[in-house]
């Protein structure tokens, strides 16, 4: 265990900032976003940034090839470089965790190497959250925001920050700093989590029902007539699904550049109505099979791919977000109450 | 006022006049408002407070295509986009009752949060305060304090053509001029409004949402989602792309936005979308006599008509330098 | 157009329509009046035919400037293609000042077909403008670049 | 750096075969003359032209076949409507294979094997046929069903005249929909014919063709005594990636690109029917 | 993918002097889908063509371009040669590397440069081309001319002399319009009645002509070629074959106090009348706001003396539908209102007229019998006062005119002189802001005026006219001599504006034909289409398309009809491709486009769509009718969705060039 007065991180950021690209939340105009660290910038103590920290390992447009046109040849071009070293300093629990999820999407064989890359090039120090919103409910999956997991682990006790390297990447980020860390004792990091805990139960939102959703269940929840209900207001926009931690939809698309072409990726979202559109058919076509898909996917067809681990963090930003506040807890209640 | 457009929905309902209603209805928190159809079994849920905040007359696209007739409440905000849409024959107006309910400005839940308000759990409404019940307590505020950005130009007014009206017309005064931003960005040079421009637009994650929400985006198929129109775009692969989004979505609404603000409101990136708007209202206003889209069924849109001697574009741009 | 590092040569992309300007700009030509080959025209039946979407995509390919050439409002072939141009253009060219794009990049000319001595004028002062101005770079897509 | 799944390789068409007014089948190679990549019957490749786009085709060659690839491709879009205007010599780029094909070496092995396609459908099982033929002593009886609109539009016509319906041990049974003077054939729509042919239940069916004649052949086949467990199709979605990441192509928790696209009918009636 | 030909023109020196011809050649040789290119001394020769041609064959192209001279010049010529060898015509671009790149510049590097760029916009452009096939329409040989003035009788005569049937519509009870109520007409001071009823005799019996009086145009559907137009015949209650024009029954009605409008009011008539002796059709016309039989069922007095039993008091408004290539539109003028000029006392005096009440007394015809007395007390007036621009050239904020009536100088002209002339002891003033005489003899006329014939032209305007006793006293301003003047006149007539007949624009929305702001017609080209309307179809004659004196009308009269006979003429119309087209799926049906079309070419339908869900929907869509579309493109840019596009010039083309150029 290793602590800073908080007074000195700013030091402590910029020594992280020497040696490495480093990436912190820091408060904007509308609320709490990461960026790259520039000499001032202060993290920000929200416990929740607009955008999710997926963008560090799956942007939303990322070049992949591209391609040189002459008559009828082709040559394609790899434009792949090797990421550069980084840090994403304070990330909370639930975008940790969304870190997880993506891997076993992105690392799977056969292995996705622009994600690999960028993985392989990280160290995502974590921060427990103290002051969660009322639409948080990470704890309903198994998510301890008072121990984030994550390379290192941080806690803000008091006026000092704690850090706790989980990890052997995270063992050699916190010696690097060694100068500047102190070593500290782990009590009050342990009294501090049992107070954070504290907190977590009084979230508003609990008496979730997820466990309701089994793999088995599958073809239940699917023909659950209450999907028509809640999709009804749903505008189809993209909101949702782009500022969730744990969406990785994406479309390759190919641009005309003034001498060539530029294959690129980016995020799609299943809420979209050209989403599964093919020349004649789409086999989904109204709103209410592409909700359905979302909210399936997240709560029944991750979990029966991967080890009953749910696609949902809990972060809460769709019920931040979304136009017409539809969002997962509503879903969940809804469609796995009944079984209650 | 939530009462008595229950009761009034409820002797629609069982007189048969109408088979569903468009209404709010509340989720997990006071602010968890969605929009919702409710038919005589659930009608006990609809809501009406502060944070009903979305614009009910785009869901007409849809709803007007299912056999029946709907109800729907319009605030002043909504009567306007219910007129437009209804200008340019996007619903059946056979298939709509329309109901004109007053409404005393929305609040944000997202904009109290900035302002360090709360674990919000219950509202209560009044004309010129609002009581705000928290998990840390009561927060009493000024109206004025609190309202969204899109109320605070609110004269109040319903646009006509509604079927009946509840409750008493609220006339006000609006509390601010709401050409003062564009203005403001007017004034300045254009390397700071670049600067502006670009802060704010280079947040955008074109989620669509602005333009999903927005009552004069109801196209078939937008040309941004249409691969044949050629500028067809899924994400903002650059900085062009960004801005190419919102100047032709501006474009595309100029003349016929009603100035609603739901763009503005549910931007998850809190880019003042509104302002694009607001600009090309302010110019038609100036250029082509004051203007309102939706105040009329029968008007010419300014973009569909043209007088001999208009101004040029030399004599209107740059003119705020 | 290859991008020369001590003078800055801008490209030109100008909309004309077929019935007055294409034909000033033709005029202009018999008549042997000079402009930089930086412009480059696109002919169209009618001002009116210029959609907002083709100058904003030319200055995504690389314009630095964009210039519009109609009839003389109250002399359109199609008697009122001009004036629903006009209030278009207004508009659009006043958004793009808003969004802090030099006004200068783009123009709305009227040019007759007896005009050629006004078109290559025009042409002349607008390469003059923009080239002052220098590379278009509020309204560019970097990917487009080479 | 290790090579990427979704960076294709460039490969060229050498031939291309009409073989109806809106199907032509094309022969892909790598620039160096040799076939692109091995695969097995049923599975598919993302072919694609730069700028125009990228879309997925059944593998139509048999794999059996060393020299070349060949996909037969129905004119519907984007990217197949810039196919058909293409020439010999023109370049594409593509990646795979992708998909779980045909259990040929398990649950095929020594089944009567009765393929039945309508119109384009029979391009993912000509790789599969041929694949039989080119390994006789491991199957048993094969008949195969083939009906399309008209004579004109039954694809690979000639192969299936000049090679399948001279060999021992298959059957070829061709019907098309409507009546046509030069045609002596049998007329009637897929799924009668398939009735009408009374099959023995001991046969394992597969199933081919658009989404309508799916239905009523399976249906036919119940009523003849076959069970969904001895009934396999092929299907037919969107994707991007084709590799189970860009999260388009699921039926619930099975992605037709990874864990499909051949499916048995019994394994789908516990999917949800979003095909 | 296209196979495109590239065809690069020397224009003898004039492009291969500053454009490196070969460098063009080959260097758009390379660019994708080119499979054919050379360079050819002039391409516009015989020779050239068969290149072109040749190129087609031999290398199978789909899609030239030509690298020449300006498209105004040798576009169609490259077109038909293509076709001819068996490309459709749009398949062929052409790059203007002569006007626009050789002539203006000197720098060979440069010119050849831009001249690259020039013909890879156009290849990038053939590349998105289709094949258009003009569409074709059948054409009606049959006219409508709404208005049966000395324009319509003109456009009609010159129709039907070529040969083709003619309908005029006329919706008083005769034909003959505002020529008939004019005595004399200027420069030549002919009588107007002797050249007038003779061609409308002419009219009466040509059998090609069929006159629908006492008719109005009710409904008009359809365009240009094909038009069906519903005419209402209101009920006159008299038979009009039977009825033989004795005008027995208009002397024998009891009902004597009727104003009598062909006199302007000056006079009455009876309520059964013939509006003047020579009115075509003769038949007389019962006034139902007038006949005590109608209005009360008492009387009769007209069915009992008409020996043919022409009179039926039960006749209702009938409908007759006809189908027309062709309409004309002469529905004429009118003097404006001259209610609200009080300044002049036009209300408070009846001896304050208007220049065509002055016609009325001055002829033979007319209430006086063509001796000039005043309205009040039927004394020779001694002292006119004539005042011109009235309602005319005013600021447009008050209740006339902006324009100049244009006719207004040579009448007052006419009537000073004619006063003159007949009654030389009548003292004439004539009050001008300018005096406007352009026209052959016009201001020979205006001098003759003057000079002999003493007229007192005084530049100034009349500030006011005061009814005194048995006086009118006019105040007014003498610009020249710098004095206020008040002369005590007997008589003042007004030269009041002329404005179109109020019909006019009820009738434009019908015909979806624009208008000014004063409610003229508008014309398809203000100098080269002067006699069209922009609807196509549609065609102007005399008053309604701007003010103009008799020969004008004529004249312009014969020029529309020249127009008409040559659309009549054909057997067929053969649109311009170029036209827009709305891609229905994506058609919102919001109207815009409608709203911008100057030409009316598009309408609404609702059709049944088969939606991706398998429903079927009735949506409102947007058709565009090819034959009348002229391609101008303003419904494309209106459309948010992008649903309407224009064919050779659509949006992925424009885009194309645009890509092209700035690579």
């Amino acid at each position: 265990m290793k602590k800073i007065q908080l007074s000195l991180l700013p030091k402590l950021l910029s020594a992280i900032a020497a040696k490495k690209a480093l990436y912190l939340p820091v408060d904007g105009k509308a609320g709490a976003d990461y960026k790259r660290y520039e000499e001032g910038d202060t993290l920000s103590r929200a416990c929740r940034t607009n955008r999710s920290a997926k963008d560090f390992f799956f942007p939303q447009v990322e070049d992949m090839a591209a391609f040189r046109v002459e008559g009828k040849k082709i040559e394609i071009i790899d434009t792949r470089k090797e990421n550069e070293d980084f840090v994403i300093f304070g990330v909370r629990a639930c975008d940790v965790r969304s870190f997880d999820i993506l891997d076993r999407v992105f690392l799977a064989d056969p292995v996705d190497t622009f994600y690999e890359n960028r993985r392989q090039h990280a160290t995502v120090v974590s921060l427990a959250c103290d002051a969660p919103e009322e639409t948080c409910f990470c704890r309903q999956f198994d998510i301890l925001a008072e121990d984030p997991a994550g390379d290192v682990a941080a806690w803000i006790v008091g006026d000092e920050m704690y850090f706790k390297a989980k990890t052997e990447k995270g063992k050699k980020l916190l010696s690097s700093l060694d100068v500047l860390l102190a070593d500290g004792d782990s009590a009050p990091v342990e009294k501090e989590k049992k107070h954070l805990e504290a907190i977590q139960h009084k979230l508003p939102i609990s008496e979730f029902n997820k466990e309701h959703f089994k793999p088995e269940d599958l073809m239940e929840h699917f023909n659950d007539p209450a999907w028509a209900e809640l999709s009804e207001a749903c505008l189809g926009c993209g909101t949702c699904t782009f500022v969730c931690p744990t969406c990785q939809c994406f479309d390759i698309r190919d641009f005309k550049t003034n001498d060539g072409v530029l294959r690129y990726r980016c995020w799609d979202s299943c809420m979209y109505s050209d989403f599964t559109k093919m020349a004649a058919e789409n086999p989904r076509h109204t709103q209410l099979e592409r909700f359905r898909q979302r909210f399936m996917h997240k709560l029944v067809y991750y979990p029966a791919n991967n080890d009953g681990i749910y696609g949902c963090v809990g972060c809460g930003r769709c019920l931040a977000k979304c136009p017409i506040s539809m969002n997962i807890v509503k879903v969940v209640k809804k469609i796995g109450g009944k079984k209650a | 006022m939530q009462k008595m457009m229950q009761d009034r929905a409820r002797e629609l309902l069982s007189s048969g006049k109408v088979d569903r209603v468009l209404g709010w209805i509340e989720g997990d928190f006071v602010y968890d408002v969605t929009p919702h159809v409710f038919r005589e079994n659930d009608i006990d849920q609809l809501i009406y407070h502060s944070f009903a905040s979305q614009n009910l007359s785009k869901y007409l696209v849809g709803e007007t295509k299912k056999d029946g007739v709907i109800a729907v409440f319009l605030r002043p905000c909504d009567s306007y986009s219910f007129v437009q849409l209804l200008k340019e024959h996007r619903f059946d107006r056979e298939k709509v009752y329309a109901i004109a309910i007053p409404c005393l400005g929305k609040v944000d839940a997202e904009d109290l949060r900035a302002m360090g308000i709360r674990g919000i759990t219950g509202v209560t409404d009044g004309k010129e305060r609002i009581i705000l019940h928290t998990l840390y307590g009561d927060v009493e505020k000024e109206k004025s304090e609190v309202i969204a950005e899109r109320c605070r130009k609110c004269r109040g007014v319903h646009a006509p053509y509604f079927d009946e009206r509840l409750g008493e017309e609220l006339t006000k005064e609006p509390l601010t001029d709401r050409f003062e931003m564009v203005e403001k960005l007017e004034k300045m040079t254009a390397e700071e409004r670049f600067a502006f421009w670009q802060d704010e637009l280079s947040r955008c994650i074109r989620c669509n949402a602005c333009r999903n929400v927005c009552p004069a985006c109801t196209c078939e198929k937008c040309v941004f989602d249409n691969a044949a129109s050629g500028i067809e775009n899924k994400a903002p692969a650059s900085s062009f792309e960004e801005q190419n989004f919102h100047i032709i979505r501006a474009f595309h609404v100029a003349g016929r936005c009603t100035d609603c603000g739901q763009c503005s409101r549910v931007c998850p990136q809190g880019i003042p979308l509104h302002l694009l708007n607001r600009k090309f209202i302010k110019d038609i206003n100036s250029c082509y006599g004051e203007y309102r889209a939706g105040a009329d069924l029968e008007e010419k849109a300014p973009l569909n008509r043209f007088d001999v001697d208009d101004c040029e574009p030399g004599d209107v741009v740059g003119k705020g330098e | 157009m290859q991008v020369n590092e001590e003078k800055f040569e801008p490209t030109i992309v100008a909309f004309c329509c077929n019935w007055c300007s294409y034909a000033g700009a033709d005029l202009s030509g018999t008549n042997r009046l000079q402009y930089p080959a930086n412009v480059k025209i696109i002919r169209v039946p009618c001002s009116c035919r210029v959609n907002p979407m083709f100058i904003l995509r030319a200055f995504q390919r690389g314009a630095d400037g964009v210039i519009l050439c109609g009839c003389h409002p109250g002399d359109c072939h199609y008697t009122t293609g001009n004036y629903f141009t006009r209030r278009r253009m207004t508009l659009l060219f006043s958004m793009l000042e808003f969004l802090g794009i030099e006004k200068e990049r783009t123009r709305l000319e009227w040019v007759s077909a007896a005009e050629g001595a006004k078109f290559a004028a025009t042409m002349n002062d607008f390469v003059a403008t923009v080239t002052k101005l220098g590379k278009n770079r509020r309204l560019e897509d970097l990917r487009c670049k080479k | 750096m290790k090579k990427e799944a979704l960076i294709p390789e460039i490969a060229v068409i050498t031939d291309i075969r009409i073989d109806t007014p809106d199907v032509r089948t094309f022969r892909v190679v790598t620039p160096d003359g040799k076939k692109p990549f091995e695969h097995i019957p049923g599975q598919c490749a993302m072919l694609s032209i730069p700028g125009v786009g990228e879309a997925l085709f059944s593998i139509t060659s048999s794999p059996t076949n060393t020299e070349y690839m060949e996909f037969s491709i129905k004119k519907c879009g984007c990217v197949t409507n810039f196919l058909h205007a293409v020439e010999p010599g023109q370049y594409v780029t593509v990646r795979g294979p992708y998909g779980n094909g045909f259990p040929v070496d398990t649950a095929f092995r020594n089944k009567d094997m009765l393929f039945i396609a309508g119109g384009i459908g029979l391009a993912p099982l000509r790789s599969v046929i041929n694949y039989c033929r080119h390994h006789r002593k491991d199957y048993g009886k094969i008949d195969i069903v083939y009906g399309s609109r008209s004579m004109q539009d039954l694809v690979d016509y000639k192969e299936i005249i000049d090679e399948w319906c001279h060999e021992d041990g298959i059957h070829v049974h061709l019907t098309i929909d409507r009546e046509q003077p030069e045609w002596k054939g049998h007329v009637g729509f897929v799924p009668n014919f398939v009735k009408e042919l009374q099959f023995d239940t001991n046969k394992t069916a597969v199933l081919c063709g658009p989404p309508i004649m799916i239905k009523f052949t399976l249906a036919g086949l119940q009523e003849l005594g076959f069970k969904k467990y001895q009934i396999y199709t092929t299907l037919e979605m969107k994707m991007k990636c084709g590799i189970g990441k860009c999260g388009r192509c699921n039926l619930g928790d099975k992605f037709i690109c990874k864990d499909g696209p051949v499916f048995r009918f019994d394994q789908l009636e516990e999917l949800p029917d979003e095909y | 993918m296209q196979r495109i030909g590239v065809f690069v023109c020397w224009c003898g020196s004039n492009i291969a002097a500053t454009v490196d011809v070969k460098a063009v050649a080959e260097a758009l040789g390379k660019e994708p889908g080119v499979v054919y290119f050379e360079d050819y001394q002039y391409m516009c020769s015989e020779e050239g063509q068969t290149k072109l041609q040749n190129a087609i064959r031999d290398y199978k192209l789909t899609g030239a371009v030509v690298c020449s001279c300006s498209p105004r010049m040798h576009e169609a010529t490259f077109r038909k040669a293509a076709a001819k060898a068996g490309v459709n015509s749009f398949m062929v671009e052409i790059a203007n590397i002569r006007e626009q790149c050789s002539w203006i510049h000197k720098n060979k590097e440069e010119a050849t440069e831009k001249a690259i760029i020039l013909g890879r916009a156009a290849i990038a452009k053939v590349h998105l081309n289709a094949p258009l096939t003009a569409g074709e329409s059948p054409v009606t040989k049959r006219a409508l001319v709404i208005g049966g003035g000395i324009a319509g009788i003109q456009t009609a005569l010159d129709i039907a002399d070529a040969g083709f049937e003619v309908d005029i519509v006329e919706k008083k009870p005769t034909i003959g319009g505002k020529m008939s109520q004019i005595d004399k007409t200027f420069p030549t001071l002919d009588c107007a009645a002797c050249i007038l009823t003779p061609k409308m005799v002419e009219v009466a019996q040509n059998e090609k002509i069929r006159i629908f009086s006492y008719s109005e145009v009710d409904k008009v559907q359809g365009f240009v070629g094909n038009f069906s137009v519903s005419i209402r015949r209101k009920a006159r209650f008299v038979d009009e074959v039977k009825c033989t024009g004795c005008g027995l029954c208009t002397e024998k009605c009891p009902q004597k106090k009727v104003p009598n409008e062909f006199n302007l009011g000056l006079d009455q008539r009876r309520a059964i009348y013939i509006p003047f002796a020579q009115a075509v059709p003769k038949v007389a016309t019962i006034d139902p706001d007038y006949c005590t039989m109608l209005k009360t069922g008492k009387c009769g007095v007209c069915s009992k003396i008409c020996t043919a039993g022409a009179i039926d008091y039960k006749q209702k408004d009938s409908f007759i539908e006809e189908k027309y290539g062709a309409i004309v539109v002469a529905t004429g003028f009118n003097p404006i209102e001259l209610n609200k000029y009080d300044e002049f006392a036009y209300s408070q005096s009846p001896d304050v007229i208007t220049s065509l009440e002055f016609e009325r007394i001055t002829n033979a015809a007319g209430p006086t019998g063509g001796t000039l007395l005043r309205p009040s007390d039927g004394e020779h007036p001694k002292k006119i006062v004539f005042v011109q621009c009235v309602g005319s050239r005013e600021d447009g904020s008050g209740c006339g005119k902006t324009y100049c009536s244009k006719i207004c100088c040579m009448y007052t002209a006419k009537h000073a002189m004619l006063t003159r002339e007949k009654y030389p002891d009548t003292e004439v003033y004539v009050f001008y802001i300018d005096v406007r005489t352009p026209g052959k003899s016009f201001d020979e006329f205006y001098r003759r005026a003057v000079e002999e014939y003493g007229v007192h032209y005084i530049k100034g305007m009349v500030g006011k006219v005061i009814p005194q006793g048995k006086k009118l006293m006019v105040r007014a301003s003498d610009l020249i001599d710098r004095k206020q003047l008040l002369i005590d006149a007997d008589l003042v007539v007004l030269a009041a504006a002329i404005e179109p007949d109020k019909s006019a624009r009820p009738l434009a929305t019908m015909l979806t034909a624009s208008m000014d702001t004063n409610d003229f017609f508008t014309e398809a080209h203000p100098k080269l289409r002067p006699v069209e309307s922009p609807t196509a179809g549609i065609f102007l004659s005399g008053c309604c398309q701007g003010p103009k004196d008799i020969p004008e009308t004529v004249s312009q009269a014969s020029a529309c009809a020249a127009k008409v006979i040559g659309l009549l003429c054909r057997d067929k119309l053969t649109g311009n491709p170029c036209v827009a087209h709305s891609d229905e799926l994506m058609c919102n049906g919001c109207s815009t486009c409608e709203k911008v079309c100057p030409y009316g070419a598009i309408t609404y339908q609702d059709k049944e769509f088969r939606m991706p869900d398998r429903t079927m929907r009735t949506r409102r869509v947007a058709s565009v009718n090819p034959a009348v579309c002229q391609g101008c493109g303003a419904c494309t840019v209106a459309c948010p969705s992008g649903a309407m596009d224009l064919h050779g010039f659509s949006n992925s083309q424009i885009m194309a060039e645009v890509d092209a150029i700035c690579k």
